[in-house]
């Protein structure tokens, strides 16, 4: 029920049989199929513009150089001003943070109701999740920004956080459902001939058994959220741009020459908040998993 | 009276730019000129704005259908710019027909554009008789790049024409370098395909193909020798060209590797950045069959309908100062492209601007770009088959030349 | 009182019934309105019928999108399945630096494809990339340029997929296999079962749900596969990887031609509460599912 | 919070949908009584459970507990208490905080709240464990906190839903002189679903044995065990089995008689339920139990011992009578070997007899 214990199966480490060998052989192919393009991008970062024209892509750069790394931070221009993709970082987080958090909460409380209360049309509301969780979302930006301009959320940090919230409410109602389902029901009725109504059995007893998967949930909304290009230029307005427009000024001009090591960097530097993420909480991710989100 | 979202952008302003914050000619503009050469050339427009009292809020955003697609749907949701940019032709004959743009016939008036304008650019940004938008440049689209080195190597003169190129790509071939360096993404597959038609057909047979989208044509001889011009280009390139950046391309010119590469004069800045100056360490002209056909095209900016008066202001004194001669001639030295004013002294320039700049101001000489004469649907429809054609060695000519005429005879 | 309960239940719904019914169902509906008109750039109410639909039917570049898609579905979701349980279950097996190879297969995870989509494109470069690698190793017959051949394009994006979604499969499957009765494990080594058999006729059926759970994700992003083409092959060679939401988002945005673009929309739409209809209806009324006051 | 105890439902139906569980069903359950629900899995006795709790809703019918409507009432506000089969106690918190979470919510003053924590931990002897997380407990200890739970609420009415199935047999014959005990001491009225037969004859006042959504039989352990109203109930109550034998009834001259292929037993006491009695197919039952060993007797029946079972207290032989299997039971010392003859009686009052075609009693 709680506690999942994570034991690692099959037998302990002793002296390197031929099949164990073969095991470890494996993972390190494997972990180098992982790793190239990282190491591609790493290098090509290192390097300065003429050794990358070259073409040895996995060569080890002559002179390795910070210079794109510094470049990509503090002077690429991404149009007019040539300040590097540190200018969004503080609006990403402004809208990371709220935006991580309203829809982790609205999916949690959606899941729950949908789960344990299931009133009436509750299929058809979670059909209607499921069937946008696989729908293209550009599908919806356009009539999207005609509602929210009529609404006056167009351009500012509320707009942009609601926004985030629509469009990760299918897979967090999914994840959140689906965790809750997996719960033994006669814990709800227990909660609920000690008396305990809606708000108070979720607050008390459904959302401390969820917290490994709201881990879950941080993970997927903060990779989401902060890798999001298109509805932070739609939706956020121009004072709260998020970072990754930056990013996208210096990747992708049509006609602009470019410099492959400074985009390299500048994209390994945004990635580097959902990668400290990762890294950090990997070991609650699994265990969030193993918590029941799997389940049902 | 600030509405609220007037006093949020003088707030977003003086964060970004640190500008003073002048309420009376306040201009947020949209584009897609992010690079740093690029960079460096919008900011000539917005330092000259600056001089003539304007405060420049710059919105940038890469990739010209990203950056349309946030611009047209700010306009659409009432909140629009001050001013967005488009390439010039049919981009934004939608916002027209929605009465979302304002005119700048005064402007045009003033400056007496038809005089000092390409007769079909002033054509290409007037509807039912008014003018909607500013041409800022011309970029040329049919260029031809090549590496003086590579081409010594190979023992090879610089191609003048089309009868030219076969043998020199021939003899690039047999010296073991790439003949034609191309980057193999359907836009590049289409802009090579209108440097064949272009300058094989020449300017009637162009605007016959993508304006009048004449089926008699595209089923007559000289068309079909044209794709097959075209389909031939293929034995050129290299086997690694499926997918490649057209900057990629251009640096294998760069480097030594591939002779030579079509494109639009925009690939003169990936030259400079390797540091390398044109007429030295490489070279560029226009093949054409019937005189002179040079692709213009070239980037503008519209004006939103605004209800707002002091941003109307603002919008009249960027107008004007996107045309003013300075302002153009420092642009195209930055941007690689050439001033769409004829009257400006182009001898700053480099020696392929130099060149463009005679065929510009010769209507004779000129061929409207792709974007001028089709709506970006028609656009696409086509290049899904240029493409397919390119890729496939199993399509015949003849499918290809059906599917064309289909398509040209559809409603777009 | 029992009102109260329930009231609170609607309540707690509300926000996400306010999203569906206005951004979802508006959204969708107003998607489906303006696939009958003949909208280019901007919206139109012109009515038009079927007649973007009849154009997508036709449409070449559609039909290869729709190939695509399935192809790539079928081989993505059960390649990343396979690969993501095989690294679980041989991180299972109380493998040295189990929280380094964990991060390792996760990472790609973290980022989006816009430039990591270049750092595979430059790897699958018949020129520069692996094939030149293993030639300037020696193997001058070494032949790998399916990034440049019509027919292999898109297997190339699945490649790159599977490295993206793998780890996110493993996770799942580690975080199941972990949950599974030690009990178990000692019955089958009593009864001499080999391990593979173990793990193929036991284990896999015993974490169903697990599968379940990782289907749905990585069918989500099958439906969605849009950045991946953009940045690694950009639809080619030719049209050869073009895929259903990247003829969307070209329609929609750079060619203006919104009505094609909503008319595919609905298509996709349609297809998705196809498959997504009966089975909750299946789920639904299943023995069990029951209403709780 | 009400101790009124009697339980009325008057006319309950639920559904699911189209599905009809139950159509109109009436039970009575006094105040004190111990009432069982007992039936195979899927009868619709949990249902029944969860409806009385208010945690399952009713399309029609009311639910009285004392002089109370409750129909309509949150579970919170029935004055019951509940005991699930899977303990369900909140894995987050502690024993503490497990046992007191309904008092809190209601309200309840603090140093009342410690009282009745204390009194229901030492009355279950868990004081020990007042501070562990569940996960840290056995089954027992786990079921004995949930009891815990339902005790602090000083309700009424004490609703049990299959509390011993997870539990091993030691354990679960344990908790079961424990909730007879704590029945016996609080007065309370209990209502308590099982599907094992032992469990209900042990514990209740009153057994409703249900199947497929319908009551068989309500009425005390001994009725039930004793008379039971059709086969399904003879076979469901009682271990071993009852041992059935079909043939036909007949009325004679000398009253009605049972033949079968190789048995006539003539029924002049049997207390027929309906009078007149007419030819018909029927299946006599007797409990192992009440087969009498009668060496001496003069019209006793022959039976072969094909096997014998000891069960501790006594022994069970399973014999054939002609081609029919017959299980007596026996004292626990009989000595037994296969192939054993036994003379038998089978006593007329310890009958059942069953209408083949409808199973019900005659």
């Amino acid at each position: 029920m709680s506690g999942t214990t994570l034991i690692p199966r099959g037998r302990p480490p002793g002296k390197l049989s031929p099949a164990r060998m073969g095991l470890y052989a494996f993972l390190a192919i494997c972990a180098l199929f992982f790793l190239t393009p990282l190491y591609v991008m790493l290098v090509t970062s290192l390097k300065a513009m003429p050794e990358i024209r070259q073409g040895y892509i996995l060569a080890w750069p002559s002179a390795p150089s910070l210079a794109a790394w510094g470049k990509a931070w503090f002077s690429a221009c991404t149009g007019l001003s040539c300040n590097g993709i540190r200018v969004g970082f503080v609006n990403s987080l402004r809208i990371m943070v709220p935006s991580v958090i309203v829809s982790i909460t609205v999916g949690a409380i959606t899941g729950y109701a949908l789960s344990f209360w299931r009133p009436r049309g509750a299929v058809v509301l979670f059909g209607v999740l499921i069937a946008v969780a696989f729908i293209p979302y550009q599908v919806f930006i356009y009539p999207l920004v005609r509602i929210f301009s009529h609404l006056g959320l167009n351009n500012s940090v509320p707009g942009i956080v609601l926004i985030h919230t629509i469009f990760g409410l299918p897979t967090m109602t999914l994840i959140f459902r689906n965790h809750f389902a997996a719960l033994p029901e006669e814990l709800f009725k227990a909660a609920r001939v000690d008396g305990a109504g809606f708000w108070r059995i979720f607050g008390a007893i459904m959302l401390p058994m969820a917290l490994p998967i709201i881990v879950v949930a941080v993970i997927l909304q903060v990779t989401g959220i902060w890798n999001d290009f298109i509805f932070g230029l739609v939706f956020a307005g121009r004072a709260n741009l998020p970072m990754t427009v930056q990013l996208n000024n210096i990747v992708n001009s049509t006609q602009g020459e470019r410099e492959y090591n400074v985009e390299m960097a500048a994209t390994l530097l945004t990635a580097t908040v959902p990668l400290v993420v990762y890294f950090v909480s990997g070991r609650w991710f699994v265990r969030g998993i193993a918590a029941g989100a799997v389940k049902g | 009276m600030f509405t609220r979202r007037s006093a949020g952008l003088a707030v977003a302003a003086m964060f970004v730019l640190a500008a003073p914050a002048s309420a009376e000619e306040r201009a947020e503009v949209i584009h897609w000129w992010t690079s740093g050469g690029e960079s460096a050339a919008v900011k000539v427009f917005a330092d000259q704005f600056r001089a003539a009292g304007g405060t420049w809020v710059d919105t940038a955003i890469a990739g010209g259908a990203n950056a349309r697609t946030a611009a047209i749907n700010r306009t659409v949701g009432g909140d629009p710019p001050t001013a967005m940019q488009f390439n010039t032709g049919k981009q934004f004959d939608d916002l027209v027909e929605n009465e979302l743009l304002a005119d700048v016939d005064a402007q045009a008036a003033a400056q007496n554009w038809k005089a000092i304008l390409p007769a079909s650019f002033v054509q290409a940004v007037t509807r039912n008789g008014h003018v909607y938008a500013v041409p800022v440049n011309i970029h040329g689209q049919n260029w031809l790049f090549y590496s003086n080195d590579a081409l010594h190597r190979a023992d090879v003169q610089p191609p003048t024409s089309w009868e030219d190129l076969f043998p020199a790509l021939d003899k690039l071939k047999s010296a073991g370098l790439i003949p034609l360096a191309f980057s193999g993404q359907k836009n590049w597959e289409r802009n090579l395909f209108n440097n064949v038609m272009a300058g094989r057909g020449g300017h009637d047979l162009f605007v016959a193909f993508w304006g009048k989208r004449d089926v008699a044509m595209v089923k007559g001889p000289e068309f079909r020798s044209i794709v097959e011009t075209y389909k031939r280009l293929h034995d050129y390139v290299d086997p690694g060209s499926p997918g490649r950046n057209w900057n990629d391309a251009t640096s294998l010119v760069i480097q030594g590797k591939a002779g030579m590469q079509f494109m639009g004069d925009w690939a003169k800045g990936e030259f400079t950045a390797a540091g390398m100056t044109p007429g030295k360490e490489y070279g560029c002209t226009v093949l054409s069959d019937h005189g002179m056909a040079y692709v213009m095209g070239g980037d503008v900016f519209a004006f939103p309908r605004l209800k707002d008066t002091s941003q109307t202001k603002a919008q009249q004194l960027l107008a004007r100062v996107l045309l003013e001669p300075k302002t153009q001639i420092e642009f195209a030295q930055k941007k690689g492209s050439i001033p769409v004013r004829l009257d400006v002294d182009t001898s700053s320039l480099d020696t392929c601007a130099r060149k463009a700049s005679g065929w510009v101001a010769d209507a004779k000489a000129q061929v409207p770009a792709n974007e001028l004469l089709s709506p970006p649907a028609l656009t696409g429809a086509i290049e899904d088959i240029i493409s397919q054609y390119w890729n496939d060695p199993t399509m015949t000519t003849d499918t290809f030349i059906t599917k064309v005429a289909n398509t040209l005879s559809q409603q777009f | 009182m029992r009102i109260g309960s329930r009231l609170a239940a609607h309540i707690a719904l509300a926000p996400a019934l306010l999203i569906a019914l206005v951004a979802y169902c508006g959204a969708m509906s107003w998607t489906i309105w303006i696939s009958f008109t003949n909208s280019r750039m901007l919206p139109s109410s012109v009515f038009v019928g079927l007649r973007q639909y009849s154009s997508l039917v036709a449409n070449e570049r559609w039909q290869v999108s729709v190939t695509n898609i399935a192809i790539f579905g079928l081989l993505f979701i059960s390649l990343a399945l396979m690969l993501g349980f095989l690294l679980a279950a041989l991180i299972d097996q109380r493998v040295r630096g189990e929280n380094l190879l964990r991060s390792v297969f996760l990472y790609p995870f973290s980022m989006s494809f816009i430039v990591t989509g270049l750092a595979w494109r430059w790897l699958l470069d018949p020129t520069f990339g692996i094939e030149k690698v293993m030639r300037d190793l020696g193997l001058a017959g070494f032949h790998f340029d399916w990034i440049v051949r019509p027919e292999r394009a898109i297997y190339t994006l699945v490649a790159a997929a599977v490295w993206h979604a793998a780890g996110l499969v493993m996770a799942i499957m580690l975080a199941g296999l972990r949950g599974v009765d030690p009990e178990l494990w000692k019955a089958t080594r009593v009864d001499g079962i080999p391990t593979w058999r173990v793990y193929l006729f036991i284990i896999v059926p015993l974490l169903r749900g697990s599968f379940a759970t990782a289907i749905i994700l990585l069918a989500t992003s099958v439906a969605r596969l849009y950045d991946l083409s953009v940045a690694m092959t950009n639809g080619g060679p030719g049209i050869a990887s073009e895929v259903p939401a990247k003829f969307v988002m070209d329609h929609l945005f750079d060619r203006g031609n919104v009505g094609l673009a909503t008319a595919a929309a609905t298509t996709m739409l349609i297809t998705v509460v196809a498959v997504i209809a009966p089975l909750l209806y299946w789920q639904q009324s299943r023995p069990g599912a029951r209403r709780t006051a | 919070m009400s101790r009124q105890g009697n339980v009325s439902l008057r006319g309950v139906a639920v559904a699911y949908g189209p599905i009809r569980v139950f159509d109109r069903l009436d039970l009575e359950v006094a105040q004190s009584e111990f009432l069982v629900l007992l039936g195979p899995s899927g009868c619709g006795k949990s249902t029944l459970l969860n409806a009385i709790a208010g945690l399952t809703e009713i399309d029609d019918g009311e639910i009285w507990i004392g002089d109370r409507n409750v129909t309509w009432l949150e579970p919170k506000d029935r004055g019951i208490a509940m005991v699930f089969q899977s303990y369900a106690l909140y894995p987050r918190m502690d024993v503490r905080a497990n046992l007191s979470f309904g008092l809190k919510v209601a309200r309840t003053p603090r140093a009342e709240i410690e009282r009745r924590v204390r009194t229901a931990s030492e009355m279950l002897q868990i004081a020990d464990l007042l501070d562990r997380r569940p996960a840290e407990l056995s089954g027992g200890q786990r079921q004995r906190v949930a009891i815990g739970r339902a005790l602090v609420r000083d309700a009424g009415v004490f609703l049990f839903d299959e509390p011993l199935s997870n539990l091993d047999a030691q354990l679960r014959s344990e908790l079961r002189v424990e909730i007879k005990r704590l029945h016996q001491r609080l007065g309370a009225t209990m209502i308590y679903v099982t599907h094992d037969q032992i469990e209900a004859l042990t514990l209740a006042d009153r057994i409703a044995v249900m199947k497929d959504r319908t009551f068989q039989q309500i009425g005390s352990p001994q009725e039930i065990y004793q008379r039971p109203v059709n086969r399904f109930v003879a076979t469901f109550v009682g271990s071993p089995a009852m041992n059935f034998v079909q043939g036909h009834i007949a009325p004679t001259t000398d009253g009605p008689v049972f033949r079968s292929a190789s048995l006539r037993l003539p029924l002049p006491t049997y207390p027929f339920a309906n009078a007149s009695i007419d030819e018909r197919p029927v299946e006599l039952g007797i409990r192992p139990e009440h087969v009498i060993v009668a060496p001496e007797a003069a019209h006793a029946h022959e039976v072969c011992v094909e096997m014998s079972e000891p069960m501790g207290s006594d022994l069970l032989a399973w014999t054939r009578l002609g081609d029919l299997p017959l299980s007596v039971r026996l004292p626990a010392e009989t000595k037994l070997t296969p192939g054993d003859r036994l003379r038998i009686l089978l006593p007329e009052h310890r009958f059942s007899l069953f209408d083949l075609a409808s199973g019900a009693r005659l």
